[in-house]
């Protein structure tokens, strides 16, 4: 009943779970049967190399070729081995996979599950590894997801793998050492459903991926300052549980956005957006944006710190809506 | 310049040819009338390359096009009121007026859609080989791209790809000489074939103005894939006798001279079949004007269907963009 | 005094006058010399095939090209054909370019303009060729700039040659054909200050690019039903000239976002995002955002309208918020 | 085996090999004691192609580099003090500690970079040759990659590029023989070396393991590349020693054989080089230990340098983003 798995041990399970389901998926990418971090152990020795497939350094092309296999009767898994080469893969990821169904007046069905493993910043990562790009993928239209823990890593996954679209599974980097309940059974977390991942009544914090962790312990202590902390993480950040997100924000009247991606255009502004056109009514305070600056990761530790989203700096927010 | 291929099909390889020359005029008078909006690549003098490949294909291989596809889809057995429609962005077109000429596809026939994005097919290609030879199917993809296509990442990529997992592809590159106005050589220090030696696969260059030669290479190389050999790559030297796009006539560009166009015209693959039909004895005199006739038929009869499909309405714009959707997926532009 | 010329021959007008200015600079990307929409006529014969460059198709490749050949001293421009181009320098655009001062420690100047010409949607264009990417680019914190007229965009344009970071001009498709008063000196518009392009008191019009004119008609439409409406011009997008969006909505505290950049974490979220923030207590309604629908731009000319923004929703829009 | 370079060359030659080991060495003790974050990647065992290559340049000539960079940096003349500093994420160190080791670089010696994404500086490396060119300076551009570079599309577009242009680069792949896991064998069908035919340029393996073979070899290609000849692709054979990266120590990894690790630790090539100035007689017993010695020291004291160096301030982080910035650029995170 309480069984704990690592997040990475959770995705593994749900590779597995749904490889076994069905025998049209294939997963690729760079070092899959290698393994680095662990969410691929033992696919290659239960599937065989025909379904798992250590590619050449070609992110523009395995991606197309996951969109072909795909348009061909296959379900592909593509793992991006880090977040940011997902830029190299931009426009088969952007202006083909993502258009094909559209742009051929639904003949095409794509179901590729991209994961884009490690992103955001974590200890040293610098500059160019250190990026959080789904709001690129958002502002294409592309279905993503962002799992918080091992629980919703698992549920999330599968949903994803079952999508006939493409969907893009955001893995951050400072998620895959958690550890959580999840159940042995494949389970489905629905897209466009958010959750409160702890309840409150003064304001609302939107928070995402490894923010949501951050954020509940942040909300915990603003206890003691009698000031009630609601955490509502969306999960799937598109489609967006726009009617959650409006009924959390509305309950509270005030609002503090988050997340680890860069400040303009980012998913902060749009949940800002959102609620500043269907609930202006509701609103106590302004909106609040916590998020990375607009800049590259320095290396350096105190200018990484600087630069990314923090919990003083969520707590101070939380204290000027409130105040 | 013997005959070796069968008179229905030596028939068959003209029809086609004739058949792709005049859609692709029907669509410049079309786009002229402002019937036809946007923007389309003509391949007026490629013909062969079309035929000649999509001829030694099976129904059941699959193809990927380019922003010049009108030919390779007629040539896979496309149906031209079905096109015709769909450049006139009627409910009735292949893509139900979605994709216009750029995105032209019917998944029944094999055609994986020309693609606006140059080389971008190619990988396609490589992903639905992959499908084939894991179900164990002896089926082929042949992906077409031009010289332009060859500098480009994705080419190199893909190409790859098909060589380490001995892929059943055909890569088709329809070398005419020029991307856009930039001509071959001054982007290409080599002759374009021989870079298939990079991936240790089979290439060769072919007259892409005599059909026959075109159809004996690519059948070589669909023996290949099909025999789990692996992919090659075959250069088709052709030429396209009109501008880049329908626009260009009005551009007053120079990047070819009157005298090249004309020698190229000369080769003319069309005619030239025809001559080679007759020679050998495979034709009389009025089989030609017959099989025209039908072809101008058919086009007569495709456009008035064309014009006749109703409009896509207005209120369906956001439909097909994902196979399932969710409240408020496609966001609107407007609440 | 009052000469006309065409948005091209002022793009025209701009690459002449700098390149003689500094012969540092060169210009590259396909069919430059060949000249197609008549930007780039004359340059090849006034400054030779060494200046002006015709490439492969390789648009990662001469990104990365133009940002080596940058930091050895030249300043070049790198000109993508078509908008959705991008894409495909996706990665040397946004994590290499964009990023290569910062990690360096200040040792790079990467001086470079990208011409990105005939964004957006036009007439038939369909899925691939009608995106309108800057989001993107404004997302990556790469310098942006939109012009709406011949005389903005001569201006723009020798704004952006002339600073020595990596930015992106953007000339929508349906603004080349635009005429309007060009002077002929050199002359520079500030990056960061936006500009009223026609004023009003009741709402703010924040509109970009070609939806400039088609907001100032919008606007007079409504001066019979004594509706003022304000127009504000961002023209660079970033930087963004906050104070100046700030000053202008809160004079009017009513505020439409008229983007033709889809929905989600666009150009229209950031400003609706920031309005929220900064101004919350001048708004007297909701901000409203009319963008592109979060869609594929299909190729029927009715589904195209369909997924656009257009002056009805903006004038529908306008009525809303005023009434 | 004779040594054909002049003994302060020779010299130089080991005494540069050897402070990358050691410089190395020291990397992964400063890694496991905490004192640098991140991820390194240690360039151990391919010391003589980082050697070979940037002896064969001039002060005036510039390098891209990989993510496994610190033997080209040190090879090219870099300070280890400033580059420890940058490791340690000091603000006295080469990048003011923005950097980390995957951007290191010194633009005055022509250090135009590492970089953390593969082959992401060829094509820089082609702009740079090209302003060179244009210039009028016979100033050189190296490129290095790893084996696994060859495979992407920007390998191929910028050794096109390159060679239409006829830039002055060298393009120096070290074929390590895997990328991470990934064995060079299962991703490319070729030799690599090979694939300079593919761009009209010439193209040759060399033992990576001898500095004066990758020396001689890089020399003939830069004398290419400087009488404007063009460019040159050279493949070193070569390989690392230890993991791919620090952290790879404790992952149990099985892709490379211990026979293989130690077959390729015989052929080091760093005493290999020394036993080679002692039998030609270049060096007595105790010339290497000086050398050695005096690596030491200079590791040793850049160490408590950088050590000493201070931590960049946290309100300094949005600096350098922009050479020129604007009121709100970079926007902070918060307001
Ligand atoms: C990747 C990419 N770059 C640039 C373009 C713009 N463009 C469209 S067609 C074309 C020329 C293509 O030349 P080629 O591949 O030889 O095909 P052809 O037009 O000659 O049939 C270019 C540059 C594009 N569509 N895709
Ligand atoms: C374009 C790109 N894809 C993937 C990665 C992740 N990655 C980092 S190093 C590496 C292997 C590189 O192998 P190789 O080029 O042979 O260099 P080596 O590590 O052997 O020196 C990979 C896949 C990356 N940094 N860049
Ligand atoms: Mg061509
Ligand atoms: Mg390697």
């Amino acid at each position: 009943m309480s069984r704990q798995l690592r997040y990475l041990q959770a995705m593994n399970e749900a590779y597995h779970q749904e490889m076994e389901r069905d025998s049209a998926m294939i997963i690729l990418g760079e070092d899959i049967r290698g393994n680095l971090r662990g969410e691929t152990r033992g696919l290659l020795a239960k599937f065989g190399p025909e379904r798992v497939l250590d590619t050449p350094i070609s992110e523009a092309a395995f991606v197309g070729f996951g969109t072909g296999a795909a348009m061909a009767g296959l379900r592909p898994i593509v793992q991006f081995q880090i977040a940011s080469l997902v830029y190299l893969a931009f426009d088969q990821l952007v202006n083909n996979a993502a258009k094909m169904r559209l742009m051929m007046g639904g003949q095409a069905t794509v179901p590729v599950t991209y994961t884009v493993m490690a992103s955001g910043a974590r200890n040293g990562l610098a500059g160019q590894h250190a990026d959080n790009p789904y709001p690129y993928f958002l502002h294409a239209g592309i279905k993503t997801v962002c799992a918080a823990s091992a629980y919703d890593a698992k549920g999330l996954l599968i949903s994803a793998i079952r999508e006939d679209d493409p969907v893009a599974f955001f893995a951050p980097a400072a998620c895959l050492a958690l550890r959580g309940e999840v159940p042995e059974e494949a389970y489905a977390i629905p897209f466009g459903v958010g959750e409160i991942k702890r309840p409150g009544s003064d304001v609302t914090v939107v928070a995402v991926g490894h923010l949501v962790p951050e954020a509940i312990q942040v909300a915990d202590s603003f206890a003691t300052e009698g000031i009630s902390v609601q955490v509502w993480d969306p999960r799937s950040l598109l489609p967006l549980d726009k009617d959650g997100l409006c009924a959390a924000a509305a309950r509270t009247g005030r609002v503090v956005i988050y997340d680890d991606t860069n400040r303009t255009c980012g998913f902060a502004a749009e949940v800002a957006a959102l609620l500043a056109e269907r609930v202006f009514g509701a609103l106590k305070a302004p909106i609040k944006r916590i998020t990375r600056a607009d800049a590259p990761i320095a290396f350096s530790a105190p200018l990484e710190k600087a630069a990314l989203p923090g919990p003083e700096r969520l707590g101070a927010a939380i204290r000027v809506v409130c105040g | 310049m013997t005959i070796t291929v069968p008179k229905p099909l030596a028939e068959e390889m003209y029809r086609r040819m004739q058949l792709i020359r005049r859609f692709e005029e029907w669509v410049v008078k079309l786009v002229e009338s402002n019937e036809i909006a946007g923007v389309t690549h003509e391949s007026v003098g490629q013909e062969a390359v079309a035929v000649g490949v999509c001829l030694a294909l099976r129904d059941d291989d699959v193809i990927t096009s380019t922003h010049r596809g009108h030919g390779h889809i007629i040539a896979k057995g496309g149906n031209v009121a079905h096109m015709l429609a769909e450049l006139l962005g009627r409910e009735g077109g292949y893509n139900k007026g979605r994709g216009g000429s750029m995105h032209i596809a019917d998944m029944a026939l094999g055609i994986f859609g020309a693609n606006g994005i140059v080389t971008a097919g190619c990988p396609m290609a490589c992903g639905t080989a992959y499908a084939f030879k894991r179900r164990g199917q002896d089926r082929v993809a042949a992906s077409f791209f031009g010289d332009g296509g060859v500098n480009h990442g994705l080419f190199h990529e893909a190409l790859n790809l098909a060589a380490i997992w001995a892929l059943p592809v055909v890569f088709v590159c329809e070398n005419n000489g020029y991307a856009i106005t930039t001509p071959i050589a001054s982007v290409t220090k080599v002759e374009l074939y021989t870079r298939a030696a990079a991936y240790g696969m089979p290439g060769e260059a072919v007259d892409g103005m005599d059909v026959q030669a075109v159809y004996e290479a690519t059948r070589r190389a669909v023996e290949r894939a099909r025999a789990g050999a692996g992919p090659s790559l075959i250069e088709c030297r052709t030429y396209r006798f009109v501008g880049h796009y329908t626009a260009e006539r009005f551009m007053k560009l120079d990047y070819r001279s009157d005298e090249e166009i004309v020698a190229w015209r000369k080769r003319d693959a069309i005619p030239a079949w025809s001559k080679r039909l007759g020679e050998a004895g495979l034709w009389r005199a009025d089989d030609q004007r017959r099989c025209d006739a039908a072809v101008e038929r058919e086009l007569d009869q495709a456009v008035a269907i064309a014009r006749q499909s109703p409009w896509p309405s207005a209120d369906t714009a956001l439909d097909h963009v994902y196979a399932r959707t969710y409240p408020g997926l496609p966001a609107q532009g407007f609440e």
